[in-house]
């Protein structure tokens, strides 16, 4: 069955290879968790490395992204919205990947992980819930226990999705303390984390955390690039895009686009939300187990990111997107809520699409930037569009 | 005043309470009645708007301290007019420190008079830049052990911390707990073996009897959340100095023994 | 790319192939309509017949489903209830298709086919929302104008795809008689058809209304069965499952998935709903333009159908299901309310898969019946997943 | 009494009022009220569930009929009690018709006096078996042409209706309308052209102008929904007669100056 067979892998050269044996992008990255963590860290860098090398490893886990996940997801030429905007724009359809984002690639992969550890339970933070639903799926499916920490403001946001896992079984845990939204529920997981860490597996949402997760998530995700890259292929003549353009919460729909396009002469675009655009107002900081681009005011206290979208609700940015900014490989823009909006109901009225507000995030950059001299017109430009619009129903309805 | 100098010349088990700066208006009056107490040192943390390894207690009592306009600059200030004859440390957070800079950071805490430095999401893979920032500006870096740390890594951090070194008793947050936990003992010893720096327990040790518990495998014990929680609650500076001084006497109590024994 | 190559198509022998001209299969279908429509069901007809035997039409519309609606979807072997229940269970994941369901797929088809016919609007009947989301999905993404016709009552139960709907530019217009539910919405529909058939197409959602929708619906759907036979054919030594088995409401799942396995020594079990069970408690009976099994008193005014899936409330079931009944090339079966609730809750927590209430009726029935003569120990069976549970949130939230 | 000779025996443009059979207690007064204003022939709904063809107006009446506990039977164990001499009509769907057997159910429209049956959602196609039980039982089976049928079509369709041909006046459902729609002349109109048989135009035909106008081109009118609004509006059966009284007068001075020009 063709859909079943896995994917040749592309070999990257320079950019977006391992990181140091720290754990460092450049400057950025690290392992800045408490010492009664380091051993667990260690542990999952080992697993990690052993099972990546491992084909059995890859074998299992490329059927259940296919078997189970639905992968390959489409690419979808957007016809009206393309002519409209006099671009070419392509578009990579996470929103059609099981449990309704990208999200699903990283976590079956680090389910399958704390499986091979002999661990029996999942912990994660969840911002959207999408992350969380993805979590609680994998646990489900490989027969593990998990407990999903969000904050409770996020809760109210996104209850669809709190009923969601807990249907899977899950168990989640709201967070009260902080902003009570994402950053908080990563900063509860870890706590957690530390107790129950013989048993436990912290399951990363996304490109950040202590060293390996920022690179281990980037790989997990690199399914979305990879296959990106095959197929942009059989749809461009020029073989490649002009532009490669994600949304940036933690980075890793965005990381894992990009992993399979860094070795070409495509332009990498992350856009962030204005309210939490680290790279642009962010400074370099230490939170949650690495050093990157963080939100942050004088003192060094954390800020509070704000957006419409749960997902991008992160004052941080994960290292090795701060790194490809310092080196000029990518570039990170920010849009702003009304913007989005107007994006998805653009999507959703010429091609029949409802996408996620994080992903939205991403075309209304492009929306903006088209037959500007930032994305000129007839430019071939890839987007991923990391999630469906179902879960932001409630706050749609709110401000349409 | 010397940090390590000072808890090696203490001829009893260490008493290191710990008060978050700024959480209240007289927040200095609690240093004075942890002196008056008999504090061989006094942990001031430095609040942080995301602390990961403090529970609940200390970390409402960082959310009061911020909302009240307390700022790194604002605590050192302050300590800099105190005279209580007792060694400070500074606990924080590593977002704090490299704001401005490791160097920068610690020579603050040095010209406030703050010997020591207790940073706990920094593990020795990250410290070098700090533990030399520390070292330039005369301040005494205080690592961490965890029961979970494996025995060639507990020989470096004890090699490497200075002023004490701080054991964590429980793989856990800071907050009070029914009884001290089992790993304390262990990881206690294994230290002890490995230096003769002090060696302190910390974390979870919430009554006058785990004080003396952990005071027969350690050198000291740090005492955070059971007082902050008193201070939270309203209690006055008296009050919680007359709390800590029955700690004090039960493990003054428990060393005269021991040296009976 | 393997996953946009077109599809080999199996030829059916004998059951399932064409209906009479008068579009009966056996004594039922035809085309019971005013004679305002007869033209309109006649050029729909001619249009068909010409588009489906075009090979250009056929692979747009390939291109179509793969592209956009993210075809082949999955086949899940659904590891742990198998072994819970003594049986191999796979999984054809049509909750992975874009909208959420089958519904596309059927819709595409029709869409394209309105295009090529000149149309400019599409008209639709829906229950759960799905076919309404799908048919505004296809509307917006081939520039066509959609009117959706719901019961009241399942715009009540189902206000997320009210929204799903309006948010891609569709017209929503409440049916407020009878019992207000799917079989109002269709009446409404084929009304409101006869009043702009000009510019409009009706484009419907199931195996039902005047010929030659059930059998081109039909048709549309046998993507369904035909990928699953592929799939199935590489999963199973066997090569065919022994047992094959959908919910049916209208029956478009089950016929389209029937489709690809009635040359096969497979034995089709359509599932219905206890409160919508035409086949065990229906009688002979004409109603939205066809002759099929139908509930209804004994005076022969139409059954209200009673069911928590809005999808399976309604009262007939498509014509060729009923001859398949007589026949005895397939069975029908049927589940009620608590059953369906326990299955949804039971996939979920072994497989990671929150399905729609509608396809949960399969599931139901296949747990009641597994290790029993009915259904033995170590029996292959293939169900058709046909949704997604995202919908019926709502109605979970009442009941767990 | 047979439902073609006697309307073909009438000498002036036909009127046929509808009424929903069982909507009211006292619907068989309207009958009367009909046959007293006029009526050449009556139409007698028999209220489905599901009524494919039928507007808001007449659903309802449907609605409220089947609420009151109305049967095929009841209504015409009703109706075989009047003796009102206008011939009857039913008008129904098809569901209705089969559920015992199509013989079944002319015969017992035959037993209770009605002499015509309109089925709307049984086109040509799917006509003959109900064709022969009517003709068995004596009961003319009316078919219904609509602007869209093509010229063969409407030739056949004008060849098999027996009573009248039913010519749907407009691309739509029965409700009011404010003018009578351009499709109706020119379906009458071909219609009159392909046969000698009475054409009758219905749907839409909401006011004595409407009706006016539509006898200019075809045999008569039926007038449905703008009757069962005044019934469900409690109009008595006086108020009704009067109100159709008019319909009459209107469409014989018509009648008679077409004569005269
Ligand atoms: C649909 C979707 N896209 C994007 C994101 C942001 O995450 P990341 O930046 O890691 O891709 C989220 C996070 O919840 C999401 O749900
Ligand atoms: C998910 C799902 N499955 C099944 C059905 C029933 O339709 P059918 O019997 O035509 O497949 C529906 C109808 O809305 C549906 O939404």
């Amino acid at each position: 069955m063709t859909e079943l067979s896995p994917l040749p892998r592309f070999e990257v050269a320079t950019a977006m290879s391992e990181p140091s044996e720290a754990g460092r992008f450049g400057e950025y990255g690290g392992r800045f968790v408490p010492e009664s963590l380091i051993p667990a860290c260690a542990a999952v860098e080992a697993a990690f490395r052993s099972a990546w090398a491992d084909p059995e490893f890859r074998r299992n886990l490329d059927r259940l992204l296919a078997v189970h996940a639905g992968r390959p997801t489409a690419l979808t030429p957007s016809w009206r919205l393309s002519a409209e905007l006099g671009i070419n724009l392509l578009l990579k359809r996470e929103d059609l990947a099981h449990t309704g984002s990208h999200k699903i690639n990283n976590v079956l992969g680090q389910a399958l992980l704390a499986r091979r550890m002999g661990k029996t339970k999942l912990l994660a933070e969840t911002g959207a819930g999408q992350h969380g639903v993805a979590t609680a799926t994998a646990a489900a499916l490989l027969g593990l226990e998990a407990t999903i920490f969000m904050g409770s403001r996020d809760i109210e946001r996104q209850s669809l999705n709190v009923f969601r896992m807990k249907m899977l079984g899950a168990e989640v845990v709201p967070v009260d303390s902080g902003s009570r939204t994402l950053k908080d529920a990563c900063t509860e997981a870890l706590r957690n984390w530390v107790a129950q860490v013989d048993d436990a597996y912290y399951c990363v949402g996304s490109v950040m955390g202590p060293h390996p997760y920022p690179w281990m998530v980037r790989e997990f995700q690199r399914v979305i690039g990879d296959e990106a890259r095959r197929q942009v292929a059989t749809e461009l003549t020029t073989g490649v895009p002009d532009y490669v353009v994600a949304c940036v919460g933690g980075g890793s729909n965005a990381a894992g686009t990009f992993a399979g396009f860094v070795d070409t002469s495509a332009q990498l675009i992350g856009v962030e939300a204005e309210g939490g655009a680290a790279v642009a107002f962010g400074r370099v900081g230490v939170m949650h187990g690495f050093r990157s681009l963080v939100l942050q005011d004088d003192e060094g206290q954390i800020g509070e990111a704000h957006s419409i979208a749960a997902g991008l609700d992160y004052p941080g940015i994960g290292p090795e997107h701060a790194h490809l900014n310092d080196s000029g490989r990518a570039r990170y823009v920010y849009v702003n809520d009304d913007e989005v909006v107007a994006a998805v109901v653009r999507l959703a009225r010429t091609e029949g699409i409802f996408a996620a507000l994080e992903s939205s995030h991403a075309l209304a950059w492009i929306i903006r930037a088209a037959g500007t001299g930032e994305l000129p017109q007839g430019a071939n430009v890839l987007m991923t569009l990391s999630g469906r619009g179902d879960k932001d129903i409630s706050a749609l309805m709110e401000v349409l | 005043m010397n940090l390590e100098k000072s808890l090696r010349a203490a001829n009893r088990k260490l008493l290191i309470p710990y008060v978050t700066g700024g959480v209240t208006a007289n927040w200095t009056d609690y240093l004075t009645a942890y002196a008056q107490a008999g504090a061989d040192a006094i942990e001031i943390g430095l609040p942080f708007s995301d602390p990961m390894i403090d529970g609940s207690t200390v970390q409402r009592a960082s959310d009061v301290a911020l909302e009240r306009g307390t700022t790194v600059a604002k605590i050192l200030a302050e300590v800099s007019t105190l005279d209580i004859g007792v060694p400070l440390a500074a606990m924080t957070y590593y977002n704090l420190v490299q704001r401005t800079s490791p160097d920068a950071f610690c020579r603050a805490l040095a010209e406030a008079g703050v010997g020591g430095l207790i940073v706990p999401d920094v593990p020795l893979e990250e410290a070098a830049e700090l533990e030399a920032a520390a070292k330039d500006n005369g301040v005494d870096l205080v690592l961490l052990a965890a029961p979970s740390t494996p025995p060639a890594r507990l020989a470096e951090i004890a090699a490497r911390s200075r002023g004490f070194i701080y054991a964590v008793s429980v793989m856990g947050i800071t907050g009070e707990r029914a009884a001290l936990a089992d790993t304390a003992g262990r990881l206690a010893a294994d230290l002890k073996a490995a230096t003769d720096r002090p060696v302190v327990l910390g974390i979870g040790i919430s009554t006058a009897e785990h004080a003396v518990e952990a005071s027969r495998h350690a050198d000291g014990v740090v005492i955070g959340s059971s007082l902050m929680r008193r201070v939270l609650d309203g209690a006055t500076p008296d009050e919680v100095r007359d709390w800590l001084a029955t700690v004090r006497t039960a493990l003054d109590q428990e060393f005269a023994h021991s040296l009976l024994a």
